[in-house]
This record gives C-alpha cells, sequence and structure tokens, in this order.
C-alpha cells in the first residue's frame, strides 16, 4: 500500500556569511521578519527585550580615530550540531521543544510545546533565542500580511530562528509532485540569503560537494563563532580582516593569531 | 464527627473517584493546554494559493523590481525580483518591508476635509465627488480671482506620467510654481548639462569600475539605486577592486572601504581639486581624452580675443597637497597616492553625493569630482559615468492656455528658480518657504497641492516651511499615507500605495541604461483611495474650460497607455522595458556643449567665486557661538525621503542611535571630555535654527569638533513605531542656496552641545 | 478561645498576639499574591528579565530556596538512615521548613513558566536529557515525600488526634517514616545535583560549565554537599529564630550543637572540594574556551572577586571552622554567626551560579549583561517567606512540633 | 470517645451509599454532561453529497487536487464547481442554496472543516498521497461514501474540530481515522520509519509535522 519512503542522504544545511560584503543594512533582518511573522512593539530600541531572530551586530575593532574600524556580523541561529547533535540549547530542553534533526541539521523550535522555562535561552551563547515577554499585537488590518506557514506565536514561548525551514517544507512539495528524489540548491534558500543585497549569505547542504557553501566553508579566511566551546555552529564567517576573525571567539593574549583552519 | 458531616465526606470522595475516572480533569486539562497554544486572540493566518506577482518598487528611486508573494488575496511577503536588471533577486530593508505601508495603520482610508485646527488630526470622510468638487472649487476660486500663480505645487519625482500631469495642470491652470523634490541626482544634471552640453542623468557602470573613488556618497547606504551599488560593492569584493571612500565619519561605506579617508567636513572638492593636480602635474591624466574630446584644459581664449584660465592652470595655482592638506586634513603624501592609483587604474570611478543623496549639494563639488573622471576619461565607457538621456517618452502636446493661464505663467516663481540667477535650474524646492515667507515674488501663495512628497518634513529649516505652510490657505495632500504634510492639509485625496496602482517608473537614478518600469496592482486596492493621476484628471474636468480640456484622457490609466505606446504591450507583460544593446556614446558624438568637447571648466566657474573653492563650503552658523559642526547621516535602517521607517526597520535601529524616544549624537570621546560629556548622558543640541535634547554616544568614527545625527528621526505624525523617536535633523539645519544651482547645498550646520 | 486546638502541656501567645501576627505577615504575603497573580495574568513582561536575563531572580530563588530546605532531607537521613536518634527532636521541624521551602520553589516555578498552563508537559513530553526535567521530577515526587512526611504531623493535633482512624494513621505513618525519609534522601541526592547541573552542563557558557563523570558534572555533586551542608545549617538558623521570638527554649542544645557539628564538618568538606573544583575551572577548564578567571570577574559594575571571596571564605571557610571547633558551636553567638555565614555562603553560590553565569559576555563583542528585578520579581520572592512565617506560626501553635518543648517549659498547671 | 460511637451507630451503609451517589454523580457529569458542554455543533453552509459527486467526476483527485506547485488544494473554491453549476442541477433545496447564494453572488462557501489540523501542523497531503502511496480513506474516512454533511462539531475551549480528538471521549479508535491527534501521526511515523531523526528522541524530528 505505501510506497518507499524517501529515503536521500542526510542534509547538513549551513549558511556561511561573507562580513566583507555584508553592508549591515538590515535587509535581511527585515525579510527574516516578514517571512517568519515576526512581532513588532511600539519600542523596540531595548535590544534585550526585542526579537530578531537573525540580529546584526555591530563590532568595533577598539581603535582611536581615524583608524576606528566597524564590521557587521549577522548571527542566525547557528543550528549547532554540538556532538553528535547535542547542541547547547537542544539537550537542555525540558519538554523536548526544541529538536536536532540528523536529517537536516535543523534545530527545530516547537512554539505549541514550549512552555516558557527559557532553560535554552540560558543556554545559548549566541543570544539566538528570544521569549515572547509580550502578546504579539499587529495594529488593524497588518494580520493580513502574515504568513500561513509559519506558526504565530503567543505570549510566553521561546522562539528563534529556523534556518526557514517551511521553505524546505514547501519546496519539497513540488519535488515529491514532480517524482523527484532531491531538492536542488537554489530551491531551498532562507529568506535573508534570498534578500541579502549584497550576496553576502550562502547556504546550502554543507555535506553537498556540489553547494556554494560546501567550498566557501573551506575559505582560508572562515571561521565560526565560539567555536572553542564545542558548539559545532553550522553558520560559518568570512572576514579578510584579522580583527574580525579575532573576535569570533575569546583567546587568552598569549595565544596567537587567528590563523585559517581546515574544516 | 456527626453522620451528615461524615455522609458529606463520602459524598465528596466518591465524587473526587468518580471525577477522577471520568474524562473530565484529564480532558480539561489537555484542552486548556491547548487552549494556550493558540489563543482566541492569536492571528491565524489561513492558507491558500500561492501566487507571485512582479512589479516595481516605488519606495525611493532605486526602481527595484519586486516579487510579491500571494496567498489567495493577500500580499504576504515582498522580495527582490530575481533577473532584473537593477537589483537581481536584491532588496532593500525598506522596499522588504513594503507590506506594512500597504497594511499599515496610517493609510488615509479615504477621501478626508479638515474639520478641526490644522494639524488637530480632526478630520471628516466624504466622498470622491464632493473630494474633487472641494478642491476643483477652490481652485477655480483663485484662478477667477486673478491669482492663478499663487497656486503652488510639490511633488516628489521628476519624471513620469503622474509628474508630468501636474506640470501639465499646472501650465493650464496658470502657475510657474510646480516644484519638485531635489536630490543629488538635480545637481549631476546640471553638471552634465555643464559639462556635457547634455539633458542627461548619470549613469555609472560601477560594478565594471575597479578604482572606485566615493566623496561622502554612501555606496552601501542607499546612494543611487541602492540594491545595485550594494550588488557592485560585492562584485568589487569578489573581484579585489578598490574603494576608497573621502568621508569625515566612519560610515559603513568608510569601513567596508579599502581605505577611509577621513576629511574634514565640507572640504571635499578640494581634495578632489587636489588630486586632479597630482594627476596633472605628474602627467598621469588621459592625453587621447584630454586632447581631443575636451575643452578648457589649457588656457583658452574667447571669440573676443580673452584669455581665460583653463583647468590646469586653475588646479595648478591653487591646490598642491601641501595646500589641500591643510584645509581638508588629509596627508599630502596621501594625497598623491590616492591620485597616482585613481589615474593608474584601469577602470578608475570617482563618485559624489553625500550620504542617500536625498539633497542637492554644491555644484562647484560635483563639478570638481566629476572632472576627476574626464582626466582620467572616465566618460561613456566602460566602468564610467555614463550620460543617460533624461526620460523623454511624454510627448504630449502642449496644453491649450486661455488668458488667465498665460498671464499667471508669466509671473515670477515664488522658489526663485527662474532668471538670471540660477539658469540652469528648473525648481528649487528648498527655496519655497523663504518665497513664502518673504513675499518675493509680489504675490501671495493661496493654495499647495503636494504629491509623493513631505515638506514639512524633509525640507531643511522646518520651522520655516510650517510658517510658508501656515500662510497658505488651502493645502490639498495626495499622499496615501497620513504623514506630516498629509497631518497639516485642509483636504486629503488619498492615492493608492503603489502595490495597488498601476504607473510608470522612470529609470532609477544612476542605472547605466535607459530603463522604464511600471508598477501594477499586486493588491486590489484596500480602501476608498483613487490613482493620483485619476484625482488630479477629476479636478482639472470639474474646473473645465481650457484646463479641462488640457486632460482629453478618459482616465489615468488611458493617458498612461497612450503615452507608452508602442512599449505598453512589453512593460504591461514584463514590467520592465530595457534596451539591452545600449551603448552610451562615443567620445566623439558624447558632448554637446558649444565646443562639443567635455567641458573642464565651465562658466560656473566664472561667478568670482574660485578662491571660495579653496576652502570649506559655507554653512551656516558662526564658529564663535557654535564651536562644533553638525554633520547629518544616513543609514540603510532609516528611510529618510518622504516614507518614514516601517515598524520592522524601526526594530533594526540599533542600540547606538535611539534608546526609547532619545536619538544619539556622535561624539568624539575627545570632544565630550571637553564639554564634560559622558556616554548616554542627555544633552542639548543647539544650531542657530533649532535646539532638541539628545544623548551623547562616545564614537571614535568622527574627528574632533565633529558631531553627527542620524537622518529619518523625529517624525512626528506616522505610526507610533516610528514616530515621537528621536530628532528630525532637517529640522536643526537651514537650507544654504549653492551659489550656481540655488539648490540646497547644505552639508552640515555649526552648532553646540551642552549638558542638560 | 482556640485552647482546645493548642497541643497540650504547651504555652501558646494570647489569640490577639497572634492574629496580629498573621495579619501584619500576611499583607506582605498579600502583596506578593497581587504581584503573582500580576504576573500570571499579563505574563512575564511584569518581571524585569529579559533575552540575556532568561534567568533571573526566581531561578535562584528556587535554588536558594531548595539548598536551604536540604535540612530535611539530610537530618532525616542522619537520623533515620545513620541512626543519630536525638535529631527526633528537630526532625519534624526540619520537616516542615523543608516542606516550606519545597512548595515555595514549586511555586515559583510555576509563575517563572511563559505557560503555566502547559507546565504539566514536563512530566507528560519529558526530555530525559534534561537536568530541569530531573529536577522536576525528583522536586515534585520529593515534595510528595515531605508532604507524607508533614502529614502525621498535622494529625497530632489534639482535635484531629482524638479521630481514632487519624490517630491510627499518624501511628502507622511513624512507623514507616523510615522508608520515606530513604526515599527523600535519595531523591534530594538527585534533585540537589541536578540542580546544580542546571549550571554545570551548559557547556556554551564557561562560567557555569564545570566537567564532571559521566553526565554529571561536578557541580552536581557539589549542590547536594552543600546543600546538606547548608540545610540543617538554615534548620538551626529558623529553630533560634523560633525560640528568639516565642521566648522558649524548643531543643535542647545537645541536638542543636550534634548537627551543628555534622553541617560543620560537612561544610569543611564541601568547601575544600569547591575551591579544588574553582582551581581547577579557573586554569584547565575556563582557559580551554578562552577565557581567563579574570575575565568573570572584570569590567562590569557588580562582579569582582569580593563575590568569590564572599562565597568561599565568609559563607564557606569561616562558619565551617567555627561549627567544627566546640567551642564555636557552643557559643550562642558564633553559632548563630556561623549559620547565617553558611546561609549567605550558599545563597551566593546559587546566585552566581545562576545570574552571573548569564551575566558574563560569552561572545568577545558584547558587554557584560545588568539585572535588577522588578518588584514584581521581589513580591513574588518575598511571598514564601511571608506564606513561610505563617505556616511556621500555625504549626508551632497548633501542633506539638518541638518534642522536648513541654521539658524545657514546664506549664504549671491552670486551673479550669 | 465519640468516633468509636460513630463506628458502632450501623451509619456504615449510609456512608456507602454516599460515596457512591458522589461517584455516580461525578461519573455522569464527566462522562455525559461535560462532553456535551465541551462541544458545540454547527451545520454546513448546506448539504454537500459525495457520493453523487463521486458518481459523476469519478475520483477525488477531480476535486482535491495538487496544484502544480506541489501543495494542495483541499476544499474546493468556487471557481472550481461553477463549471458545473452556474444554473440549478437537479432539484435539491442545497443546489438551490448553493447556485443562488453562492455562485450568482461570487461569494465563497464557508465550509467547515472536518479534518482541520491547528496552526501549528504543517501536513503534507504530497508527502502521505504522492511519495506515501496512502489512500484518502486512511485518514479521511469514507467520506466519499456520504450522501448529506454531518454538523460539524468543535471543542469550546480549544476551537478544534472533533475528529482531531475523536467521537470517543476516552480517545479509542478502531479505524485510522477515527482520530487524528500527534501520537496518531507519529505512530504511523514510527511504524513506516518516516524520518525518525531526532537527536534528542531518536523518534521523528519535530519538524517533519510542525511549522
Amino acid at each position: 500500500m505505501k510506497k518507499a519512503q524517501e529515503h536521500t542522504a542526510p542534509k547538513k544545511y549551513g549558511m556561511v556569511i561573507d562580513l566583507d560584503k555584508c553592508t549591515g543594512c538590515g535587509a535581511c533582518m527585515a525579510a527574516c521578519m516578514a517571512e517568519n511573522n515576526v512581532p513588532f512593539r511600539e519600542d523596540e530600541t531595548d535590544k534585550n527585550l526585542s526579537i530578531t531572530w537573525l540580529r546584526v551586530y555591530k563590532l568595533t575593532n577598539g581603535k582611536k580615530f581615524p583608524n576606528a574600524d566597524v564590521c557587521y556580523l549577522p548571527r542566525p541561529c547557528m543550528h549547532c550540531e554540538g556532538h553528535h547533535g547535542h547542541s547547547p540549547c537542544v539537550s537542555v530542553c525540558p519538554a523536548t521543544a526544541t529538536d536536532y534533526s540528523y536529517d537536516t541539521g535543523i534545530v527545530s523550535q516547537i512554539y505549541t510545546r514550549c512552555f516558557g522555562c527559557r532553560y535554552c535561552m540560558a543556554a545559548c551563547p549566541y543570544h539566538v533565542r528570544y521569549f515572547n515577554w509580550w502578546d504579539p499585537v499587529w495594529p488593524e488590518g497588518m494580520e493580513k500580511m502574515l504568513s500561513p506557514n509559519v506558526s504565530v506565536r503567543t505570549r510566553g514561548v521561546v522562539e528563534k530562528c529556523s534556518f526557514c525551514f517551511h521553505r524546505y517544507q514547501i519546496a519539497m512539495e513540488k519535488v515529491r509532485y514532480e517524482g523527484r528524489a532531491e531538492l536542488a540548491e537554489d530551491e531551498y534558500q532562507t529568506a535573508c540569503t534570498q534578500a541579502c543585497p549584497a550576496n553576502a549569505i550562502t547556504f546550502g547542504d554543507l555535506n553537498n560537494h556540489d553547494h556554494a557553501v560546501y567550498k566557501l566553508k573551506t575559505h582560508p579566511d572562515a571561521f565560526r563563532l565560539l567555536e572553542r566551546l564545542g558548539t559545532n555552529p553550522k553558520v560559518y564567517y568570512i572576514s579578510s580582516r584579522e580583527w574580525v576573525r579575532r573576535q569570533g571567539d575569546n583567546y587568552l593574549e598569549n595565544e596567537g593569531k587567528v590563523v585559517a583552519k581546515a574544516h | 464527627m456527626n453522620i451528615a458531616r461524615r455522609s458529606f465526606l463520602a459524598f465528596l470522595i466518591g465524587g473526587a473517584a468518580g471525577t477522577a475516572l471520568s474524562p473530565l480533569p484529564w480532558k480539561l486539562t489537555d484542552d486548556l493546554s491547548i487552549w494556550t497554544q493558540t489563543w482566541p486572540w492569536t492571528p491565524v493566518p489561513p492558507d491558500g494559493e500561492y501566487s507571485y506577482v512582479n512589479s516595481v518598487c516605488t519606495l525611493c528611486p532605486g526602481g527595484c523590481g519586486i516579487t510579491v508573494r500571494k496567498v489567495d488575496n493577500r500580499a504576504v511577503k515582498i522580495e527582490g525580483m530575481a533577473g532584473h536588471p537593477v537589483n537581481d533577486g536584491g532588496i532593500c530593508i525598506l522596499g522588504a518591508s513594503g507590506l506594512q505601508l500597504l497594511y499599515g495603520p496610517r493609510r488615509v482610508k479615504a477621501p478626508m476635509r479638515r474639520v478641526g485646527e490644522r494639524g488637530e488630526g480632526k478630520w471628516e470622510t466624504i466622498s470622491w465627488d464632493e473630494a474633487i468638487a472641494a478642491a476643483a472649487e477652490k481652485l477655480e476660486g483663485i484662478r477667477s480671482a486673478g491669482n492663478p500663480q499663487g497656486v503652488a505645487c510639490m511633488v516628489g519625482d521628476r519624471y513620469g506620467t503622474v509628474p508630468s500631469l501636474f506640470e501639465r495642470f499646472m501650465t493650464a491652470y496658470g502657475s510657474p510654481n510646480f516644484m519638485s523634490d531635489a536630490a543629488i541626482e538635480d545637481s549631476y544634471r546640471i553638471t552634465l548639462n555643464l559639462m556635457h552640453g547634455k539633458n542627461a542623468i548619470p549613469g555609472f557602470d560601477a560594478g565594471n569600475a575597479d578604482f572606485v573613488v566615493s566623496f561622502g556618497s554612501g555606496v552601501i547606504e542607499g546612494w543611487g539605486s541602492p540594491v545595485r551599488m550594494f550588488l557592485a560593492h560585492g562584485k568589487w569584493k569578489d573581484e579585489n577592486k578598490t574603494l576608497v571612500q573621502v568621508e569625515p565619519r566612519l560610515s559603513n561605506t568608510a569601513a567596508k572601504a579599502d581605505k577611509w579617508v577621513a576629511v574634514q567636513p565640507g572640504t571635499e572638492a578640494v581634495l578632489a581639486l587636489s588630486m586632479a593636480y597630482v594627476i596633472i602635474k605628474e602627467n598621469l591624466y588621459d592625453k587621447s581624452f584630454v586632447a581631443e574630446n575636451a575643452a578648457a584644459f589649457e588656457d583658452w581664449r574667447d571669440d573676443e580675443g580673452k584669455t581665460y584660465p583653463g583647468f590646469k592652470t586653475f588646479v595648478l595655482n591653487g591646490f598642491s597637497p601641501a595646500d589641500a592638506s591643510k584645509v581638508t586634513g588629509v596627508d599630502p603624501s596621501l594625497i598623491v597616492s590616492l591620485a597616482r592609483s585613481f589615474a593608474g587604474a584601469e577602470k578608475p570611478l570617482a563618485l559624489c553625493g553625500r550620504g542617500k543623496g536625498n539633497t542637492p549639494g554644491s555644484l562647484h563639488e560635483f563639478m570638481a569630482v566629476h572632472a576627476l573622471n574626464g582626466l582620467v576619461g572616465a566618460i561613456n565607457r566602460p566602468g564610467g559615468v555614463w550620460a543617460i538621456d533624461v526620460p523623454d517618452y511624454v510627448t504630449w502636446p502642449k496644453p491649450g492656455l486661455d488668458e488667465a493661464a498665460r498671464a499667471g505663467l508669466e509671473k515670477p516663481r515664488v522658489d526663485g528658480a527662474d532668471g538670471g540667477a540660477y539658469p540652469y535650474t528648473e525648481s528649487i524646492i528648498s527655496g519655497f518657504a523663504d518665497g513664502v515667507n518673504s513675499g518675493s515674488a509680489g504675490y501671495g501663495v493661496e493654495a499647495l497641492l503636494v504629491s509623493g512628497a513631505n515638506p514639512l518634513y524633509t525640507l531643511r529649516d522646518a520651522q520655516a516651511v510650517r510658517k510658508a505652510f501656515d500662510s497658505i490657505g488651502f493645502v490639498v495632500s495626495f499622499s496615501s499615507y497620513m504623514d506630516e504634510t498629509a497631518a497639516q492639509a485642509d483636504l486629503i485625496l488619498p492615492n493608492h500605495t503603489y502595490l495597488e496602482r498601476r504607473q510608470d517608473v522612470p529609470a532609477p537614478f544612476g542605472l547605466n541604461m535607459p530603463v522604464i518600469g511600471m508598477s501594477r496592482p499586486v493588491v486590489p486596492p484596500q480602501f476608498d483611495t483613487r490613482q493620483v493621476g485619476d484625482s488630479l484628471m477629476g479636478i482639472a474636468r470639474k474646473m473645465g474650460g481650457s484646463v479641462g480640456d488640457a486632460f482629453g484622457w478618459e482616465s489615468y490609466e488611458a493617458c498612461l497607455k497612450e503615452t507608452m505606446g508602442a512599449a505598453w504591450e512589453t512593460l504591461e507583460k514584463d514590467g520592465i522595458l530595457v534596451k539591452a544593446d545600449y551603448a552610451p556614446e562615443g567620445w566623439g558624438e558624447a558632448f554637446n556643449t558649444p565646443s562639443k568637447k567635455f567641458q573642464f571648466f565651465t562658466g560656473a566657474y566664472r561667478h568670482g567665486e574660485n578662491k571660495d573653492l579653496m576652502s570649506q563650503m559655507k554653512i551656516e552658523g558662526e564658529a564663535a557661538d557654535f564651536p562644533l559642526i553638525l554633520i547629518p547621516y544616513d543609514s540603510m535602517r532609516l528611510a529618510s525621503g518622504p516614507v518614514a521607517d516601517t515598524p520592522f526597520m524601526a526594530k533594526t535601529i540599533e542600540e547606538d542611535v535611539l534608546i526609547h524616544d532619545d536619538v544619539y549624537v556622535q561624539v568624539n570621546p575627545a570632544t565630550a571630555a571637553s564639554l564634560n560629556l559622558r556616554e548616554g548622558k542627555v544633552a542639548e543640541l543647539t544650531t542657530p535654527v533649532g535646539k532638541a535634547r539628545v544623548r551623547v554616544h562616545l564614537s571614535e568614527g568622527i574627528g574632533e569638533g565633529v558631531i553627527a545625527l542620524p537622518t529619518g528621526l523625529g517624525h512626528w505624525a506616522n505610526s507610533k513605531y516610528i514616530a515621537g523617536k528621536g530628532v528630525n535633523v532637517n529640522r536643526l539645519m537651514s537650507p544654504v542656496a549653492d551659489p550656481v544651482s540655488g539648490l540646497d547645498a547644505a552639508w552640515g550646520i555649526r552648532a553646540k552641545l551642552a549638558r542638560a | 478561645m482556640d485552647t482546645a486546638l493548642i497541643p497540650e502541656g504547651r504555652k501558646r501567645c494570647p489569640l490577639w498576639q497572634f492574629v496580629l501576627f498573621i495579619a501584619v505577615v500576611g499583607a506582605v504575603l498579600l502583596w506578593g499574591v497581587y504581584a503573582m497573580i500580576l504576573c500570571w495574568l499579563k505574563g512575564l513582561n511584569q518581571t524585569n528579565m529579559n533575552n540575556a536575563y532568561g534567568f533571573a531572580l526566581w531561578i535562584w530563588a528556587d535554588l536558594a530556596v531548595i539548598a536551604l530546605g536540604g535540612g530535611a532531607f539530610f537530618s532525616g537521613f542522619l537520623k533515620y538512615i545513620i541512626g543519630k536518634d536525638e535529631l527526633k527532636n528537630l526532625i519534624n521541624y526540619a520537616v516542615i521548613i523543608g516542606f516550606i521551602c519545597y512548595s515555595s520553589a514549586l511555586l515559583i516555578l510555576a509563575i517563572d513558566i511563559g505557560q503555566p498552563l502547559r507546565g504539566w508537559f514536563i512530566f507528560w513530553h519529558a526530555n530525559v536529557h534534561s537536568m530541569l526535567t530531573e529536577v522536576a521530577f525528583c522536586l515534585s515526587c520529593y515534595f510528595a515525600v515531605l508532604t507524607i512526611e508533614f502529614i502525621p504531623l498535622i494529625l497530632e493535633n489534639r482535635q484531629i488526634d482524638k479521630v481514632r482512624f487519624f490517630h491510627n494513621l499518624s501511628h502507622n505513618m511513624h512507623h514507616i517514616m523510615a522508608v520515606f525519609a530513604a526515599t527523600g534522601a535519595f531523591l534530594s541526592f538527585f534533585h540537589q545535583g541536578s540542580l546544580g547541573g542546571v549550571a554545570g552542563v551548559l557547556f556554551a557558557r564557561p562560567f557555569g560549565f564545570r566537567e564532571g563523570v559521566l553526565i554529571w558534572p561536578w557541580t552536581f555533586f557539589l549542590f547536594t554537599w552543600s546543600a546538606a551542608a547548608c540545610g540543617p545549617c538554615f534548620t538551626i538558623l529558623i529553630t533560634k529564630i523560633t525560640e528568639k521570638v516565642t521566648r522558649k527554649k524548643l531543643v535542647k542544645d545537645n541536638v542543636i550543637e550534634l548537627l551543628a557539628k555534622i553541617s560543620g564538618w560537612m561544610l569543611l568538606t564541601y568547601i575544600v572540594a569547591k575551591i579544588i573544583d574553582t582551581w581547577y575551572w579557573a586554569v584547565v577548564t575556563a582557559p580551554e574556551a578562552g577565557f581567563t578567571m579574570m575575565d568573570f570577574y572584570s569590567n562590569n559594575p557588580l562582579y569582582g572577586l569580593w563575590i568569590l571571596f564572599l562565597e568561599i571564605v565568609l559563607g564557606g571557610i569561616v562558619p565551617a571552622l567555627i561549627l567544627i571547633t566546640p567551642a564555636g558551636r557552643k557559643n550562642k553567638a558564633t553559632l548563630l554567626l556561623a549559620t547565617v555565614l553558611a546561609v549567605i555562603g550558599v545563597c551566593v553560590n546559587r546566585w552566581v551560579m545562576v545570574l552571573q553565569v548569564l551575566a558574563v559576555p560569552v561572545m568577545p563583542f558584547e558587554s557584560w549583561f545588568m539585572y535588577a528585578p522588578s518588584w514584581q520579581e521581589v513580591a513574588t520572592t518575598i511571598l514564601p517567606l511571608a506564606y513561610g512565617a505563617i505556616l511556621i506560626a500555625i504549626a508551632h501553635r497548633y501542633l506539638p512540633i518541638f518534642p522536648q518543648e513541654p521539658e524545657l517549659n514546664p506549664v504549671e498547671q491552670q486551673a479550669g | 470517645m465519640s468516633t468509636v460511637k460513630a463506628k458502632d451507630d450501623g451509619a456504615g451503609g449510609f456512608i456507602i451509599l454516599f460515596f457512591i451517589l458522589g461517584f455516580v454523580a461525578s461519573m455522569i457529569l464527566g462522562w455525559i454532561v461535560f462532553p456535551k458542554l465541551l462541544y458545540s455543533q454547527k451545520e454546513q453552509p448546506f448539504n454537500f453529497d459525495h457520493a453523487i459527486h463521486m458518481d459523476m467526476v469519478g475520483a477525488c483527485e477531480s476535486c482535491h487536487f495538487f496544484r502544480d506547485d506541489g501543495t494542495f488544494s483541499g476544499i474546493p473554491k468556487l471557481a472550481q464547481c461553477i463549471d458545473c453549476h452556474q444554473d440549478v442541477q437537479g432539484f435539491t433545496k442545497d443546489e438551490e442554496i448553493f447556485v443562488n447564494e453562492y455562485v450568482r453572488n461570487y461569494r465563497e462557501v464557508p465550509w467547515l472543516i472536518y479534518s482541520e489540523q491547528p496552526d501549528c501542523v504543517y501536513f503534507s497531503h504530497s508527502a502521505h498521497v504522492l511519495s506515501g502511496g496512502m489512500e484518502c480513506k486512511t485518514c479521511h474516512g469514507p467520506i466519499a461514501e456520504t450522501e448529506t454533511s454531518r454538523p460539524y462539531e468543535y471543542n469550546r475551549i480549544t476551537g478544534y474540530s472533533r475528529d482531531i480528538w475523536g467521537k470517543s471521549m476516552l480517545g479509542l479508535k478502531k479505524n485510522p481515522w477515527d482520530r487524528m491527534k500527534m501520537d496518531d501521526c507519529a505512530e504511523c511515523h514510527r511504524e513506516n520509519g518516516v524520518k525518525q531523526n531526532s537527536a534528542q528522541t531518536h523518534k521523528g524530528a519535530c519538524f517533519v509535522c510542525h511549522k
């Protein structure tokens, strides 16, 4: 009665962000918010209360005028693989509301399962997890632009970037309809990747030799955030500036220059 | 214990046991938890059929192609249109959040007439017939009283059918006071007019340049067609091309540039001319271009035999790196190396126009920078500046004029754009307020039509603009949103938003090919609004006579279709019309100056102000009273044109820009220390035209004595998500008329900062 | 008026005094209840927590009260398992204090979660890998045990005891109490430990993370140990306060001293282990993540080395030394000082393991996160104190908690 | 002592009676009254005869089809019905209502969907029907054979269709379509080895069925 299940090689979706190209324009953030029904409030200036699945951080080199320099660093969820899928947040969730899939490498968050203990937020060093301190309210009429593909969250739950997993689901509908086995690289791209006007973000399967990210992650200037903690994140950054790469992790004073690592 | 009590206890225990064995507690617990998962007040967006509609974004002059994702009849997301010649799938933050304007809380939902005091926010909704009649009656009254010139009109964009309809209306009606929002495009147009002899807008083949010197242009902060420039920037990074940013402040562009040249503010032209000095002195310029296709490089003689110094003499006599260094603060050796690298590059390109380019600039500066392009021959060639003819598809016959119209059109303009002072300038929107307030035109302004512009917010010296508005008896706004100007209007005839209307979108600024786009209705009109072209035609027809006769089209769409002619079909189908095989005119044919050559030195320099060039451009205020210089800065995350930030954009405003309702002013730590100010402290910022409450943010990205405020804040009308936050920097600045163009060339203003 | 309810042979203050006390403390309680209702109705936006401080005052309060409530399981363990029979004179009170602490902890947790109506998901959809799941299960089970331990005490009320059924029930329950005490000790070992594990397993939070054995980080054992050490100190402290308030001696000195002595040695061994743990963390664990110890104690307005000194020296070494010295624990003032210091020490430890963990910037381009609780958080944290005071007052008035009380405070036979 | 007396006064039976009374009352409340209170009924806008349509068009996919992007169309929109139903066909009252009230006014019929899953669920028809080869009946039951539309029952607290929990208050099911809770999805997925890829549970990962 039932046909064979979809048996395809496990994917490991990841991202490479070229910080040299990133202009800090924020289009990725807006695209992410629009894509994922992210709520907004009247005062969003306290960034510790503001929900931005993709947050663009501003890094400074700490030097004096005119040697000062800044660099923007977009920070989505890192979808940490940790050690064999044990990302910092997944294992701590008491209700299995967040999960790591060996099939896609995506760390999921199920808002209706989450009961808001916020342990995952304490566990995540990247601050990618956001709590809904308020019930979301859309001004009258604006709920028309809500996407049916992403659940609207209520007060009291944690939310975070999903690598636009619903886009994967939608893309798979077509793949199945057309009787194909595999998703093409460009069929599943995150909203931020698609929106980035500087083409700074590349997204794809880190396991797939044919995907752009596969090669980019081995770029000599590639690094990951807080790699030393063993989080094993799936978001890579590229920067030609040494000071930026050095801010990607913590180093003791006597530790040498950040050198490119092979991955 | 008595029996009754024990029986009751037994009843309770039995009840508890029974309840526990019934589904009630368990199902209730489960259902209550499900109730919390999607509360009754949590919106559940309905699913449906997905579709995509291509259109053009008109929120800025960038002209990006957009693809709007729809679920049944709802538009749910705006994405960049893949393969579009301008943006190829990319999108900016404003464009991406455009649906928040369409579905936003500040839409004007129907025609409205003011009932309370101006700006009080009391309106009555009226029918379209009433609204059209009210406008027509009032305008007819002014006209029949013999003062048609007393009606002024402000539009946002200069080109396209809608601005042309307004221009036509003003002509037929009999008023010379048709104005459009000014930006660097206007300064560039005059520059090309003077140096190329062309009525053209500049196109920058930026992606193909290999050494770009930007004189304060926010290449990645919204200058030109923003997404196009982002893509070019990405290409430079991929191909190891060089970007040098000349700017007093560490902008994002400066940070991303390969070299940031921290110049004294307002001295960019000096630096450009000093680079020219090195290039000429060291013979690094494009000899063939200069010799064969350029004029006034060497000293020259006019018909009467009088000798004039050429560009070479002019530059070599005053702009040595050593001298320029004193003014610009840039090390002479850096100027030399910069000039050498620029001239030595295969495809160098120099850009100017500060920040996003929302305000015009000093024409001398534009010409100085463009002369650099001329020196290296970066004109009409790959990687250079191309002169693209202004859109010319609006070719309607002139309207017939009656006596009243003819008389009115004879009158001087209120903004001072005509006559001898500024022969190259069509309109000077920044001069309007002064003209009204001083009555210099010799007649009063009785009515104002505003479409696509938000002058009360975007024009400098907001107090003077407000005063002018207050003196005008009848203000009609055609805005889709309750912006600052609409809030002060007497009558609002709301336009469809760009996602609900069909309208031509002329060439995006900076694109190096002639392109016409067309926006189309993505969703049906959400409210009782009307395409502004139809509203205007309705007024004209209601007025009748020669004014009505000037608009013979059945509707705006009929007008559009007729105007587009053969292009209509392509535009309907693709939303864009591209001349794919377009190539710029060769050097031999490119110039239409009297000499038919590239004019290094033009009449514009003969205003006896050559000496002033070797200094900081003029700004308002005295150094003694105002020891600091305040410069505005632009950010992609802050929409600073007629449209304000969407809620999504407001979310992205950085923590060093705004905290609650207070804006941060960027101050160098040394400056702050001298003023006894610390990080986060509240301070009072005073300029010759206004004062404001700000907070101090210490920044090493700005030099001593200079402070910076972001543009795009300080809205007072508009939605609660952006209104009431920060300060409108236009309120603290006043326009400075450029001596050549008359356009606002203010790049800053003197200021002081004190503890509050 | 309520003399019929007061245990025989014991003197209690006049009813009006009692009612006044309850009224005053009750007002504080109501304030806390008001704040609690605000949090439930309006949500956690009533707090000053934010996305950097997902855990804050409440979780600290939880950890602290559970550590302090550790007196119950440890004295139960000593009495029933080890056989320190003298402790029977204090065990009742230890159980009540434990009951208060644990019920408070559960209440605070119910306020602290974003979706209280879904709180049961932690049991139904339990993730066995999560320390919090372990906490929730053991905490609830141990609370049930404490309730069972508390019930025979209630049944000893003069009027209830008159009912034969209750009398027998109470009697039988006393007999099997050893089983519950053993269960309680076992459960406590785990949930005290898993509370330590809450911070210890956060491998991406270098301030909290500790290595360990199997799935348990060192903090797992340190938390159990410190609860066993400081819980009894809290029991002693509360007993002393009760004695002060009721103006009579309730427990003989030898009982107190025995518990104090055991507590002292526990504390001493704990603090040695804690020092080793801190040292290993500072020189091995943290540097591996790229941090020096001073990274955690500088560049911020609050957390300095002083807090380490307060926790380890003042709150650990000093009370331990006092308590293991016979003179120290015999002297009323030093005994009291030692228990206060030990209580502070363990509370500070719980504070840093919750709040400082989150305050430390982990991404190099971030700065320290600072936090001050809102009044709603403070009120709901004080709520258990008020509730505890009231419960103790009622229990003391109507239940024969202290077996030695009649002996220590003989009442002259009254007329009528 | 009073307690001793009470024990002896023969009130034991009385007490048991009251226990039973309480027990029975609460059982009635829990099993009969509560479900009545919990669920409310709505009638469909008009009756829909699946059987007659099956005779005419032959297969479910004729009306409930996949769109070209692989998404499932679900309940047909007016546009699909209009081909056949421009004018009143046959003589049923329902047909009259449909044509006169909806077709003529271009109003979509506000059908109530028995199998509507909550917002947090992502259900892919293509995965089940196209890749999994499942029949419609497996989840939807023999709806194709029905001639009338049964009333739509929904839970007053959650707003869910009753079909999710199922008719049985105990959650018992005989047929796969009797209940459509997460456990039912998970059970079938487990049996068929569908994406058992969760790092936490080694069962189905959450994002397979949730959004």
